[in-house]
């Protein structure tokens, strides 16, 4: 698989491929080649920012309301072991450059470990939300968020009639449509009123959009953490090889700026799914 | 070149100690970050948080991913990425704040009617 | 200002020849029905005479560069000629940034006006589904052909019910799309009487293509008898009978059944003269008082079991209609003294 | 699969290169070598081009009678989904980059391979497996979504509209890392004493192109995750009866789908620029002007999106930005025409194969461009939006663009990918054929669009008999045009003259290496030169090449 070699004056290194005049070009072209891929996977996520963006700005009493049912301290706690695992990874980096092995594949376990941790907790979070069914789109079957329709008529029916009210201010501004074709204002049905014992305030409509967004978000930094796992595995197995040191490090490196792309990533996701006002 | 201390000859190496003192910062913004959610500051709060998130994630670039001893054109290639990431947030938003109006009220039964 | 005035002096010095807007269909376009598709065909034949202008030269000038340096022998070499000439090149950047900023100008006057529709614009609700066209007037009369009146401005207020649709009628250059969940609105003054097609422009399914329409357009007068004829549903039927076509045409049937099965709303089988229980508790015989409110008021009372989701047919319906509804729903119940007409009596029955 | 017909090419006349130095299924699939990856990745398109053509064709067949002539309008509707996501996602986005530019890129800068060739190799494999689940979908009964994948019908409609876009989401990493690639390649490998303005303006199309394809793929990607997403759990993001926004929607489709067709269109550029200035034997007018104005094409690319959207509840002033952004776009087009026309100005023309279609090229996008005045401006496109009118625009930019430049390219490239000159004559006879046949299948349809006809229906009324006839005769001569080419091209494989290394007189590094290369390109030290500079090489009627003034050479 590897590709048939000229030998290229003394300096041949095992490493260096055909096509490259020295380990440096070798070295940038690759390093390059990760920014870039990089940028796509910013981009990637950008995308959903976008859709972050758009529904928050429109919407935003769906994001006050349900960011509530999200653990801010579980998440915080989250946050801190990914900077841990940056900073044993750009140690990790670090090691290879200077060809300690040992520290190099200590390093690597740590961030392995530290990731493991992020998605156990990630796990656990997940679960709660799956168990109070606050979930996405047509899954959403939260009793706590769901408003009067499924307490009201057992409990209390008068709530739902008071709804009006509510109704107006947590939807988005109505248009002056025609009457007939769609409901008018005042049946902003059941907004209101919900069981009363959610967290605090009536559940508007539409709810399961912050649950969608947060577990695609979530969901999609999850898989990179997965296969930032993948790669760190990769990596663990070639220096216990003893494979990486100072002349040849691209793949921790690279590895590298790739665990730090998804830290910074969740840096973002921390703040705008989890301490929102 | 052997397995000196002294690191390859095309790439930097970061000293521990700096790595330690951007691992410092990155943990205090953090707790500032969580901690101010303590504090009402109405809209502005989203700004402190994502000011704080920009922080942090530039400390990231700049020392962990090394852009601050590497070529200056990856940092160009990411400045743009971001660049037009924000043109398209910003146009989305600018147009979706716009046809709000048309929105018809309650018009989707979404879940509200099914449980 | 200038250029626009050009472009007037072209539409009007164009009158005779075949390729410039005249109100019948030119080779390029259909015929102009509407006041706004002077402006557009204007512009549509501005932008046509500067690009065929720019081609022709352009193709000319390749023609005759193929002919004239043509290789007349291997191995022959061309003489010197610059390989770059800023002046040259600033010229032919500057000249196409003015003509687009002119064609971009002209473009967005004309979508001005098109998209500001006068306040006193005769309003008819659009109503797009797979596959089919509903036309609402303001007085709740609504029909699968849209007719309305020349030289006055009318707005179509749009949506879908289901998927994206879009009402294009060619003839007055408007085209708009129907968003599910959302009003979209098109505006246009038609200018003469005649029949035009009304097409759905974006993609639907199946039979989108057969998502056709016509634009009866007609003078004033006629349209204000047109409507009056139509609108009045009842003529001609018994109460029963106009309670069915009342059912069928206002919507009640789209949340309540016939044959007894719950809907969105409770169904009508046997709902005349029974005992409701409402949300609130309260409870009360279905009788004639009762029906009426319902339409009228429906979030007064909400029968338990089922979402106040309702619109108010205040100002739709006319109270015939009710009062033939009623007569319609007496023939559904069993609880109801059997002296309504047995017309309908069967149509019911699943 | 197809990468087999390639295999069958016999080794051209003469000694040892990249298509005889070894042999067996696993030397081409595994391969790092990018000739070989370009040489798979033009039989793959062109198997993909064949399929799309037929299902063209089977969509004009049923328009020649207003109502039902072959099928039903659910087949149809399928018809005309896999004929555009075909030709868009797996002909003509890959065509000139993956497939030319793959073969092109390290031969014109002197390069042994492309800078990260296993990637290369991925993007390949990647390629043909989003390639297959995309064809899977026909199998699962078809996709009648449109290749827009508007939600909400795309969200809706019961059929395999999952196994179509998680191929698109596929074709998206092949394409991201092919864009990649090339500009990692373009920044890293350029010989000592090439600078970036004494790259061939081809090289300076593919830089935009790839710039283009790895900003804005990811967005396509995104987008196709969240509408499997909304299919499969149903998360309601573009569902309006979940909340959902299918504004949003098109927003997201078309920030990657109208940058993507610069992807289309840039390297097309790049080929008639190369093109141009070989056949008139004259350096490029305005070197910098073409290269700035394709960055710039880049640039601009993101920024107009929104003018596929003038009618679709877009607010309206975005519609206003964005009509003004979209005539920025225009400027370097035509820019890049004057330029080429200035190049043939006092020129020595040549009217080979690649030149009729160059010139056909310029024909056709001139038309194409122009009529896109009609569609930027905001009044006008009201009009016209979802008509055949922008059926025929986006053809004349795409098919009498793309298609036509990339058929110039692969002419023009042929007896260096394969060592063996075509029959010149049934070349230029096609290439008229081509053009004719394009002509009067998409020229009726900008009358018929203008005149009020929607696209995407199947049955249509009565009054639009005539020009869909017209079109879909139009569209036959077309395909007899294409079959010819196919059986000339494939006849030259065997019994083609063997090609010179340079046939016809090509200053760029490419035609410095022989016809076919060895595996490592290059024999000997390729000189670095103007690419436009067709002073030092001299015809020699003996091989039918031009071959370097030797004594000249040492100019750098």
């Amino acid at each position: 698989m590897s590709t048939p070699h000229e030998g290229r004056g003394e300096h041949a290194d095992p490493h260096l491929q055909h096509h490259f005049q020295s380990m440096a070009q070798q070295y940038d072209s690759g390093k390059f080649g990760m920014w870039l891929f990089l940028v796509t996977e910013v981009l990637l996520f950008g995308g959903l920012f976008c859709a972050y963006a758009v529904y928050r700005a429109n919407h935003p009493e769906i994001f006050a309301y349900a960011h509530q049912f999200l653990d801010k301290t579980l998440g915080g706690l989250n946050t801190l072991v990914l900077i841990v695992s940056s900073l044993t990874m750009a140690m990790a980096v670090r090691c290879a450059q200077l060809g300690q092995q040992r520290r190099l594949k200590q390093m690597l376990a740590a961030t392995l470990l530290c990731a493991c941790v992020f998605l156990a907790v990630k796990g656990v979070e997940y679960e709660h939300k799956w168990k109070h069914g606050l979930l996405w789109g047509t899954r959403y079957t939260s009793q706590e968020a769901a408003p009067a329709a499924a307490a009201a008529p057992a409990t209390e029916a008068p709530a739902a009639i008071a709804a009006p009210a509510d109704g107006g201010t947590t939807l988005p501004h109505a248009a002056a449509g025609p009457a007939g074709l769609a409901a008018e204002p005042q049946t902003g049905h059941g907004a209101g009123a919900h069981g009363g014992h959610g967290p605090a305030g009536p559940a508007p409509r539409n709810v399961h959009l912050f649950f969608g967004i947060y577990f695609v978000m979530t969901g999609l930094h999850g898989i990179h953490v997965l296969a930032g796992m993948i790669a760190i595995v990769w990596l663990l197995r070639r220096s216990a090889a003893g494979e990486f040191g100072p002349e040849y490090f691209a793949p921790v490196d690279f590895v590298g700026l790739y665990w730090h792309l998804v830290d910074l990533i969740w840096i973002f996701l921390f703040p705008l799914l989890y301490l929102i006002h | 070149m052997s397995k000196h201390q002294e690191g390859p000859a095309y790439a930097h190496v970061v000293p521990v100690r700096t790595l330690l003192g951007v691992f410092g910062a990155l943990m205090f913004l953090t707790v500032l970050t969580y901690a101010v959610t303590y504090v009402d500051l109405g809209a502005l709060n989203i700004w402190v948080a994502l000011g704080i998130a920009l922080v942090k994630g530039t400390l990231v670039a700049l020392v962990f991913m090394h852009l601050l001893w590497d070529r200056k054109f990856y940092a160009v290639v990411l400045v743009s990425a971001l660049l037009c990431v924000m043109i398209f947030i910003g146009i989305a938003l600018l147009d979706s704040g716009q046809y709000q109006a048309d929105l018809i009220p309650n018009f989707a039964p979404g879940i509200t009617l099914r449980c | 200002m200038i250029l626009s005035g050009l472009v007037n002096t072209l539409s009007v010095r164009g009158a005779g020849v075949p390729f410039l807007a005249t109100g019948d269909g030119t080779f390029w376009l259909p015929v102009r029905a509407s006041e706004a598709a002077g402006a557009v065909d204007n512009l549509f034949y501005f932008i046509f005479w500067i690009s065929l202008f720019f081609f022709t030269l352009l193709m000319a000038l390749l023609a005759i560069f193929a002919v004239r340096y043509r290789r007349r022998r291997e191995g022959e070499e061309p003489e010197p000629s610059p390989s770059h000439n800023l002046a040259v090149e600033v010229v032919w950047t500057a000249i196409p940034v003015l003509l687009v900023a002119a064609i971009f100008w002209f473009g967005f006057q004309a979508y001005v006006d098109m998209s500001s529709p006068p306040l006193d614009s005769y309003q008819i609700q659009v109503t797009g589904q797979k596959w089919k066209w509903t036309f609402t007037y303001p007085n709740g009369y609504v029909d699968e052909l849209l007719h309305v009146p020349a030289d006055r401005p009318v707005q179509l207020v749009m949506t879908s019910q289901d998927v994206i649709h879009s009402l294009s009628i060619p003839a007055f250059r408007i085209k708009r799309d129907l968003v599910p969940g959302r009003y979209s609105k098109a505006w246009f003054t038609a200018v003469r009487p005649g029949d035009y097609d009304l097409y759905c422009a974006e993609y639907c399914g199946t039979q989108h293509s057969s998502m056709i329409s016509t634009v009866k357009v007609l003078a004033p007068e006629a349209f204000d008898a047109w409507l009056r004829e139509h609108s009045d549903i009842l003529s001609g039927l018994t109460p029963a009978e106009g309670g069915e076509r009342v059912y069928n045409v206002l919507g009640c049937k789209q949340c309540h059944s016939l044959d007894g099965a719950a809907g969105v709303g409770p169904t009508f089988r046997n709902l005349f003269g029974s005992e409701r229980s409402f949300k609130d508790g309260g409870r009360a015989t279905a009788d004639e008082n009762y029906v009426s409110s319902s339409v009228l008021d429906p979030q007064s009372r909400v029968v338990q079991g089922f979402e106040p989701v309702m619109p108010t047919f205040k100002g739709r319906i006319k109270d015939q209609e009710i009062t033939a509804l009623i007569a319609f729903l007496k023939t559904l119940s069993v609880h109801a003294p059997q002296d309504a007409a047995p017309a309908a009596a069967g149509a019911g029955t699943p | 699969m197809s990468t087999h017909d390639a295999t069958a090419a016999p080794p051209a006349v003469g000694s040892e290169n990249y298509l005889n130095c070894s042999h067996g299924f696993r030397s081409w699939f595994f391969t790092l070598d990018h000739k070989r990856i370009g040489v798979m990745y033009l039989a793959s398109i062109l198997s993909f081009f064949l399929l799309g053509g037929i299902l063209a064709l089977l969509i004009r067949t049923e328009l020649l009678t207003p109502t039902r002539t072959l099928m039903s309008a659910d087949d149809y509707n399928k018809v005309f989904t896999l004929h555009g996501a075909i030709m868009i996602f797996l002909f003509i986005i890959p065509g000139i980059p993956a497939a030319l530019g793959n073969f092109v890129l390290p031969l014109m800068l002197g390069a042994k391979d492309v800078a990260l060739p296993r990637l290369n190799l991925a993007s390949y494999h990647l390629y043909l497996i989003g390639a297959l689940i995309a064809v899977l979908s026909i199998v699962q009964g078809g996709v009648d979504a449109g290749w827009t994948f508007y939600a909400p019908y795309s969200t809706t409609t019961n059929t395999a509209v999952v196994t179509l876009t998680f191929g698109v989401f596929v074709l998206g990493f092949s394409s991201v890392f092919t864009g990649l690639n090339f500009i990692v390649t373009m920044h890293k490998m350029r010989p000592a004493g090439m600078g970036w303005f004494d790259m061939p303006l081809m090289l300076w199309a593919l830089y935009a192109t790839s710039i283009i394809q790895v900003l804005a793929t990811p967005i396509l990607g995104i987008t196709m995750v969240l509408l499997i997403v909304e299919r499969v759990m149903g998360i309601g993001i573009f569902d309006p009866a979940l909340g959902g926004d299918p504004v949003l929607y098109q927003h997201f489709f078309w920030f990657y789908s109208h940058p993507a067709v610069y992807i289309m269109i840039l390297p097309a550029m790049g080929i008639i620029s190369e093109v141009v200035s070989v056949f008139s034997r004259k350096h490029i007018f305005g070197y910098r002007a073409i290269a700035y104005s394709s960055i710039a094409i880049a640039a601009f690319s993101f920024l107009v999106w929104g003018h596929h959207m003038f009618t679709s509840g877009q607010s309206e002033l975005m519609n206003m930005i964005f009509s003004a952004l979209t005539f920025s776009v225009s400027i370097p087009s035509a820019v890049k025409m004057f330029n080429w026309l200035s190049t043939m100005y006092k020129g020595s023309i040549r009217f080979d194969t690649p030149m009729i279609y160059a010139l056909s090229f310029m024909f056709l996008f001139g038309i194409g461009g122009l009529t896109g005045l009609f569609l930027g401006s905001l009044a006008t496109d009201i009009h016209l939006h979802d008509t055949y009118f922008v059926v025929a625009h986006f053809h004349y930019v795409m098919f009498g663009g793309t298609v036509i430049a990339f058929l110039a390219g692969l002419h023009y490239w042929w007896p260096k990918m394969f060592g063996r000159m075509y029959d010149e004559k049934w070349g230029r006879i096609s290439a008229i054929i081509i053009s004719v046949g394009f002509n009067i299948t998409f020229f009726t349809q900008f009358v018929m669009g203008s005149q009020g006809m929607p696209r995407r229906y199947y049955a249509y009324v009565d009054k639009f008999e005539p020009y869909h006839v017209i079109s879909s005769f139009g569209s036959y001569l077309m395909a007899a045009g294409f079959f010819m080419t196919a059986w000339y091209l494939v006849k030259s494989l065997y019994r083609g003259r063997p090609a010179p290394a340079n046939p016809w007189g090509g200053a760029a590094m490419e035609w410095q290496a022989a016809s076919p290369p060895v595996l490592h390109n290059f024999t000997e030290e390729p000189v670095v030169g103007d690419p436009y500079d067709y002073s030092n090489q001299d015809y020699d009627p003996a091989i039918g090449g031009y071959v370097l003034r030797k004594p000249e050479v040492s100019d750098r």
